[in-house]
């Protein structure tokens, strides 16, 4: 028998250590695990480094993680959005360090994490500030940055649905990052609106096998952010 | 200059529709956020374009009815769209493996600056205070087979966007195929800028004026 | 309106030059586009370079093909299976060329040449007669080999269902090398069971989107390699 | 000697048995070929494993009753199974990255030679007229996390298979953890070859004799 499922997001993330690697799913709102970073915020770790894309709107989710001051780095394609207003607080005041990746080779990074593949090329950002203190290889007259592998203790990913084995199927433009970094953490921590029995989800339309799960838990009615960013909401 | 240029020439969406002329029927496109995003209103009757967004989706539809929408299904500029009959999402990793892998025919952007060699610059000034995000421009404009800029012809202090060396930070070296101004359809060839159109009205002088690098003809 | 659909095998195929790199699907009969095969066969192209995780059995599809001298070199994890003596045979007499590759390796380069990376680094090899001539490099205090991408100039494939858009769905584990093989090919070839209106498969659970595939090529009742080589079929 | 190895220590279920009992509960396990899939038979009960098999499906259940099953749900051997209750089915490269990516917990393989620095020989004599092959043996033992050997303690010949130093060529360097033989449990550790555990009425001179590098007591 095997269980993957924890009661709820607390527990999810209650053995997230101070000066963790936490790799956070979702682009934007679509796929942001805000049941699980209000749990994580909750819980206190601190001095985290972050994985995601963005860096949160308004004062709720990932912005809310920033603006507690539990994030000593983040490492992001896109750290300024609208309702954006966190981050830029915070890195102006140099309060938070930034690692700068473009969206495409962090994918990629992250993929490879998961894979076991240490390095990789890719064209991307040659020529640009991205590329300095990187080393480039010419293959077939084309000029490739070398980029390292990113992994993760931790990953906090947003779901649709899941069974205790840990098959996730994701809802949309929601799936984003969530399947890679499920592969790229030690724990991969998946919330979703439902569980289900194994064999309930088609093995042909699993899209992350439970392989690479740790912890399911149920959020039956997630939060939306722009919601609660509408509404001004702020957490705790 | 700024009053005088928004006067003459090409309507955004003017611009935009001129574009779109030159898109195949199938071509799969990537739209940046912003005006290149109105290419895709414009499509000339018969032709069927497949449009790409990074975040997930191939076979992104217009906007949702009002209330229609889900909050998870976004395009790149994290406004709500919706997906037509024959679309499929994927991950991050496939997304940008379409980027990067040369199977998107047709990217648009935006742009700070063009340069005659094909040097692009459209994320970051590079001042001091202001916070760095890059996106998947980088990505794009590095493996997408065609990179079109759409843009004003000049910057709103009348100087101009079409330059013979960036001096903004670059977004990708040499990865420019053609420009879409107000003014003109200007080609990046290895000779450089190469006029392939006038806006109605707008003499080659006026262009070749305005621009930063030499302006050949056809 | 997007059609990407051909009227035959024979049609699918009929532009395959002398010389090409064709990968071809497949873990054994699993997934082996053996129509398209049995096509190229009669299309009459010399000269190949096949890209397939095997060799074939008995003396029908990928057996046939190699039988019939078309191949002047295979790049493969595993040509030797019960019932593959084709391979063994021509090899033997030097007839074909053979670049040996270990099955996690090939379907990672496989997938890289899609992906546009150029080269990464493995760990599988390291240490063995196939990491010779090979760069490698130490990541973290361990050593790994760099791959090189493989790309290809037309790839053939076999599928479940697909939509006129090019989207595919798979059965079971034929699945195997079709999704990386449409992405690393500049002409992707699907043969399937079925094809639907656009919109009839879940784009949730679309395998390999239209973007990667080319022609769609409707074979309502494959034959199966197994069946074939157990009745001492061969081909033509 | 091969009749002698034949006649005494444990059969191939047994050692397949043993091994079993080695392996915790929730592991996710690929079997090679041959000997290794005998494991599957003997898992204690309580326990479940979820079998991957690298041609692209977790939860990988037993053969099908006969004419039951489908020529295209097969194992890596090529033989046909079954995918249980919560099983998943992906593509070669995602199942590779299982695999290098230290996913899967355990993988147990058959060997030609195992060196006591965990060197593995398992895909080729490297005699000339061989059809080399070698599959997904190399990214196995470079990526699983724990990767044990089951096989007889000597060749047909009654050449020891555990050695100093494999003769033929390598699959993987400093790879192995842990042999199961028809003689013994042995590990692989730091000091070389150690003794685990010695199948029922056979004494450690006797592994030892057989063994071509030197055995260490517990």
């Amino acid at each position: 028998m095997i269980d993957k499922r924890v009661q709820g997001p607390a527990q999810a993330v209650a053995d997230i250590p101070d000066g963790a690697t936490v790799m956070i799913g979702g682009f934007g709102e679509a796929g942001s695990p805000i049941e699980l970073i209000h749990a994580l915020i909750d819980q206190g770790a601190r001095g985290l480094t972050v994985i995601s894309n963005n860096t949160g709107s308004g004062e709720v989710g990932l912005a809310a993680l920033l603006r507690a001051e539990r994030v000593a780095k983040v490492v992001c394609s896109f750290p300024r959005t609208a309702n954006s207003t966190v981050f830029p607080d915070l890195y102006r005041k140099g309060r938070i360090e930034l690692e700068l990746v473009p969206q495409g080779t962090l994918a990629e990074r992250i993929r490879a994490g998961g894979a076991g593949i240490p390095a990789f090329y890719t064209p991307a950002a040659v020529g640009t500030p991205l590329a300095e203190g990187k080393p480039s290889q010419t293959f077939d007259g084309k000029e490739y940055l070398l980029e390292r592998w990113l992994r993760a203790d931790f990953a906090l990913i947003k779901g649709r649905c899941a069974d205790a084995h840990g098959n996730v199927v994701y809802n949309k433009t929601a799936r984003n990052f969530g399947p890679i970094m499920a592969m790229a953490a030690n724990v991969a921590i998946v919330q979703v609106n439902s569980i289900v029995q194994p064999g309930q989800i088609d093995p042909e339309t699993v899209v992350t096998p439970g392989i690479f799960v740790d912890r399911v838990v149920e959020v039956a009615q997630p939060l939306h952010e722009s919601e609660l960013v509408a509404a001004g909401a702020s957490y705790p | 200059m700024t009053t005088e240029t928004a006067q003459i020439g090409w309507t955004r969406d003017q611009m935009a529709r001129r574009l779109a002329l030159d898109i195949p029927n199938g071509s799969y496109v990537n739209l940046g956020i912003g005006i290149p995003e109105l290419v895709a209103r414009f499509v000339p009757e018969g032709r069927t374009l497949i449009y790409h967004t990074e975040n997930g989706l191939l076979g992104m539809g217009p906007s949702p009815a009002p209330g229609a929408g889900d909050p998870e299904l976004i395009n790149a500029g994290k406004r709500q769209v919706t997906a037509i009959p024959g679309a499929a999402y994927f991950h991050h990793a496939d997304s940008f493996a379409m980027i990067r892998g040369g199977h998107i025919d047709l990217c648009v952007l935006g742009a700070m600056q063009v340069a005659c060699n094909g040097d692009l610059a459209n994320w970051s000034t590079g001042e001091p205070g202001a916070i760095p995000a890059v996106g998947g421009a980088m990505d794009l404009v590095a493996g997408v087979k065609s990179v079109f800029v759409i843009t004003q012809h000049c910057t709103k202090e009348g100087e101009p966007k079409l330059v013979e060396r960036c001096t903004y930070p670059l977004t990708g070296r040499a990865v420019i195929n053609r420009v879409y101004t107000e003014l003109a359809v200007i080609d990046i060839t290895p000779r450089g800028f190469e006029l392939v159109e006038l806006s109605p009205g707008v003499s080659f002088e006026y262009v070749s004026e305005r621009t930063g690098a030499p302006l050949l003809r056809l």
